[in-house]
């Protein structure tokens, strides 16, 4: 699956873009989030909260709850401050 | 109907008369340009970098462009937002709406870029002018603002 | 805070930039188009005539522009209306205002159209294709329109 | 004073703009307009109906009973229809 950061998630966590496997037993947004703060400090700052942060899951808004199959394009970021 | 994402400016003038050009039923024309103000203060310089997620830019801009047509009875509507580096005074936004009624040209106008603040993915990091730059936080402001047409079919403003 | 009557065309796009170019105060621009609909049917062509007051017609926009600029905190705004001879799809009328916030924009704007509709001495002459004319009447719809700012005082939009 | 036609009242008069002096007994817009009808049919048959017609007093909105002394510029007109 690929993984997007984008705004100050993408400066903490030094990462645009990446392709990953889907880990073992991630089953939703929340469970891949979890599994993403345990690869370092960088990503446990950055996704420590999760109020602060938005998904998108194929382009589409998402919650913590939705599911993941594994060939998803999944999008972490800020709420949006444009217009 | 039609979207844009882009980093060049644009020519508000020649983007209404492109739009509604040949077209006799439209009797109003809103638009609304967007620009960057000077938050400096002591600060000089207020440049921003807008960055934005190429892709789902375009589909949500998209979406949000067929609400308002759903909504109201527009013969035209455009969305143009730029990326990239920008200083204080340059356009960032442009929203056109155009209907056979003044009401619905603007409440599609306004519905277009409330929601449009809140829901297109893109993210203003701000100069501070020092060398640094922060990210600019959403406002709860724009999240009212976006809130207000949510229960609001539009029809009042169809005539 | 400007108005102007004329007979010539008008161009949105260098309007807006002259009104706006330099100010780094504003952050979002409304402007309103009226056009000459084609209401014709089968009566062929709907271009009008435009009458006006000369002299009453710049006093009263310009009192409709000071209400607005009292009312909503503008960095800019400006009124232009046509008169004579006015085809389909010809421009008619140009409100534009400027503003730190979105809100106070697009109700300024709105108010400028709304007022204008019911207080600048204007008539229109519709040709009727058979090479008669009738003075279009006025509507209910317009009276209502302007009656909504009569209560309400801007401030909401100011922030 | 300087009375001023517009729109269908200008065709129906067959006047755009006229001086006259203030009729004697004229106080006040009613009685001017009462006057100008006396003057004709065309007159009579234009300012028939006052529900339909506006008035500005030197160029700002008057009603009927806005007074007269015989200077101003008076203007009759339909409910307007620009923007």
């Amino acid at each position: 699956m690929k993984v997007l950061y984008f705004a100050w998630l993408r400066q903490r966590t030094g990462i645009g873009e990446e392709d990953i496997s889907l880990p073992e037993g991630v089953q939703d947004v929340a469970g891949l989030i979890e599994w993403l703060k345990g690869r370092g400090p960088e990503f446990a700052e950055a996704l420590a909260d999760t109020s602060a942060i938005r998904i998108a899951v194929n382009q589409e808004f998402a919650t913590l709850d939705t599911s993941l199959g594994g060939d998803e394009e999944v999008a972490l970021f800020p709420p949006m401050t444009g217009g | 109907m039609s979207v844009r994402v882009q980093r060049e400016d644009f020519d508000v003038g020649a983007e209404i008369a492109a739009l509604t050009q040949g077209n006799m039923q439209i009797g109003g024309i809103t638009s609304f340009v967007g620009l960057v103000r000077d938050m400096g203060g002591n600060t000089g310089s207020a440049a921003m970098t807008l960055e934005h997620y190429p892709g789902m830019t375009e589909k949500m801009l998209a979406t949000i462009d067929a609400e308002a047509n759903a909504r109201w009875p527009l013969e035209a509507s455009l969305i143009v937002h730029r990326y990239g580096r920008l200083e204080p005074g340059d356009q960032i936004v442009l929203v056109i709406a155009a209907s056979p009624h003044r009401a619905a040209a603007f409440e599609a106008c306004h519905f277009l870029i409330d929601w449009l603040k809140t829901k297109a993915p893109f993210w203003k990091l701000e100069e501070t002018g020092d060398g640094d730059a922060r990210w600019v936080e959403a406002r709860g402001s724009d999240d009212a603002a976006a809130a207000r047409w949510s229960a609001n079919t539009g029809k009042e403003a169809a005539e």
